[in-house]
């Protein structure tokens, strides 16, 4: 009897969540460049004074005072030692002689901004942090925690031989690669946690407000400069320890780092960032 | 705009009267003739003054003095710091024969951050990135030619840099 | 290992511009880690900046500096390819040292 | 931004009448055990829907201390509050199969 009433009320709640949004009826067959076009002409129209490529150094395009705290910071940035740390990891030798860029197009420079592709033999999503552990334990070598310094760091030299080179995710004609892109976005869009938000909440709805203390960057371009010193963090932050930290903070349990949504959440938002820059290694508040 | 109480000599506490006007007042009498206990000659690490948690205590106990706002004196610090853990802030300053510069923050647990001592040749400029634990005035001074100089900024936090 | 210290000193003919970062946790002695209990303070106090056999600068630094601390300053003089020498000790006696050519 | 903090002011609002109202007389350890397992079940469900919630777990969590403690009314109260945050989420995860279109910029 007690309980019924609360469970009513969170009901009546999404209930009116979802009466109250405008309804649209989503066409079910997926057509991404349709989508991507429809992302950037969104972001462009809520911002007509940031230009496309500014999209990808985020909260940071979008106010003045924080810009020139950034510039101050990016004369000597906070992730310079993890750039350092993963340059020398990417090229030390593995125990059987091999390295990282054996495991490469290009022995691994300057290819960032190609990464998730869709591996059509795997039949999934492969993301950059993924191929680096595929890599390890092809070698023999353990894999490393995908939240964890050692990623972060080999992300950061990676992104960084790759910077200014402009994101150009392939869709191939392949209906699971398809379904792969359209269960990211589906997850990009879906209200969870207790706070009932979804990714788009804070970063297509309001992206440039502060929530709490934070400025909220725009999804687009977002991936762009990962991985990111975060101040918060009083250091580095992969793809995945970021993707799991946005989780805890609407209070959702985070999925393991790398599960299929989070692959293909980052097919979908690298997709819709084609032709935006790589900018990472990134310093953020 | 520089406001000095000489006269007010019984409280310890740092008088700050908008961001312009500043009077700094340390313990007791002072007297002018003090010779400055900081100097770039010296270079023994000030643990004292940056174990005072007031600003008018550790700047009495580094120069055994005080201060005078001065325009002269350029202070950078944000508006709002994007994060108290990382705020930079920076001085530089038309004023000459500078021997030393010091950063403060007012609400920090202990007001003083860093002292640079300036020798002769080297540029009265300095930028570097302070912990803020909360909104609080950023003062900053210029010790040249025997006196010291000042300017405050009050920087809003927040996020503090001293929480978890 | 490597170096704590990363810097650029940069010549521009009349003086001579040095950025420093250094990794360093600055641990201000306020704060608790995830059991809550207090991490007990560690920060770099003085940091020194020798050229052509006189310090040009010396930072005295308390807690209140931000982990992994930055600094920039310049001094007349330096030329392409002089020494700087540069050195720290934080509150536990631990020190590093390294020289960078002027550039 | 409006709609949402609306949202969340609702749940939480039922969250703070459900632990003002739900704190029954005597219970027993029996009276727990039921109410743990209604609520893991849900939890359960609402993992297999990949939409757990971190604070269903925060709730599990506490009954289970104040079920080591001995107190059972307080066990079982945070065990029906876990029960009832898990079925929440799995009414969210299932409105939003469908709902999350509705958030699609097109």
């Amino acid at each position: 009897m007690n309980l019924r009433f609360p469970i009513h009320l969170a009901l009546a709640a999404l209930a009116l969540a979802v009466a109250t949004i405008t309804p649209t009826v989503a066409a079910d067959t997926p057509d991404p460049a349709a989508d991507a076009k429809a992302f950037r002409d969104y972001f462009a129209t809520k911002f007509p004074n940031v230009k496309l490529e500014d999209f990808a150094n985020g909260p940071y395009a979008m106010d003045e005072d924080m810009r020139r705290q950034w510039e101050e910071k990016e004369q000597f940035a906070p992730y310079e030692f993890s750039l350092d740390m993963g340059k020398e990891m990417f090229a030390k030798p593995f125990k059987n002689g091999k390295s990282y860029a054996d495991c490469f197009p290009n022995q691994g420079i300057g290819i960032r901004q190609n990464y998730p592709y869709f591996d059509a033999k795997e039949g999934k999503v492969i993301t950059l942090e993924l191929a680096l552990n595929l890599c390890r334990e092809a070698n023999g070598e353990p894999p490393f925690s995908y939240v964890g310094d050692e990623m972060a760091a080999l992300t950061a030299y990676m992104a960084f031989t790759s910077r200014d080179k402009l994101f150009n995710i392939e869709i191939p004609d392949d209906p699971r690669a398809l379904e792969a892109y359209q269960n990211g976005k589906r997850y990009f869009y879906t209200r969870r946690g207790q706070l009932n938000f979804s990714c788009a909440t804070c970063h297509v709805q309001n992206p440039g407000e502060r929530l709490r203390a934070e400025i909220l960057a725009p999804a687009l371009g977002i991936l762009n400069a990962m991985p990111i010193y975060r101040s918060e963090w009083g250091g580095m932050g992969t793809i995945s320890r970021r993707l799991t930290t946005c989780n805890s903070q609407i209070r959702a349990v985070p999925l393991e780092p790398q599960a299929d949504e989070y692959r293909d959440l980052e097919y979908y938002l690298s997709y819709v960032s084609n032709g935006l820059p790589i900018s990472g290694p990134g310093s953020r508040p | 705009m520089t406001t000095t109480l000489d006269g007010f000599a019984a409280t310890r506490r740092l008088i700050l009267k908008g961001a312009g006007a500043i009077a700094l007042r340390g313990l007791g009498v002072i007297s002018v003739s003090v010779t400055p206990v900081f100097a770039a000659a010296n270079d023994k690490y000030p643990e004292d003054a940056f174990r005072q948690k007031g600003a008018a205590d550790a700047i009495q106990l580094l120069y055994g003095r005080t201060a005078e706002a001065s325009d002269k004196v350029k202070l950078d610090a944000p508006e709002i710091a994007e994060n108290g853990a990382v705020v930079p802030i920076s001085v530089s300053t038309t004023l000459t024969e500078v021997t030393s510069i010091a950063f403060l923050t007012s609400e920090n647990p202990n007001a003083l951050a860093a002292v640079y001592r300036i020798p002769p040749g080297t540029m009265p400029s300095v930028a570097n990135r302070l912990k803020m634990a909360k909104t609080s005035d950023v003062i900053v001074i210029v010790e040249a030619g025997g006196k010291l100089y000042s300017a405050t900024k009050e920087v809003k936090v927040t996020v503090g840099g001293c929480g978890g | 290992m490597a170096s704590t210290i990363r810097v650029r000193a940069i010549s521009s003919g009349e003086t001579t511009e040095v950025q420093v970062l250094i990794q360093h946790p600055m641990d201000s002695g306020f704060v608790k880690d995830a059991k809550g209990e207090i991490i007990p303070p560690h920060f770099i106090q003085q940091l020194t900046f020798e050229h052509d056999g006189r310090n040009v600068f010396i930072a005295d630094w308390g807690a209140a500096v931000s982990k992994d601390p930055y600094v920039k300053f310049s001094f007349k003089g330096g030329n392409k390819g002089d020494d700087l020498k540069m050195s720290w000790v934080d509150n536990k006696g631990e020190t590093d040292n390294t020289t960078a050519k002027i550039q | 931004m409006n709609m949402t903090s609306h949202v969340v002011r609702l749940f939480s609002l039922g969250l703070v009448l459900m632990s003002a109202t739900s704190a029954p007389a005597a219970t027993s350890e029996a009276d727990f055990s039921t109410a743990y397992a209604a609520a893991e079940a849900a939890d359960k469900e609402a993992g297999r829907l990949r939409n757990q919630w971190t604070v269903t777990a925060e709730a599990l969590a506490d009954a289970k201390k104040a079920a080591d403690k001995g107190d059972f009314d307080r066990a079982v109260a945070s065990a029906k509050e876990a029960e009832a945050l898990a079925k929440a989420s799995i009414v969210q995860a299932t409105s939003e199969k469908e709902a999350w279109k509705n958030l699609e910029i097109r």
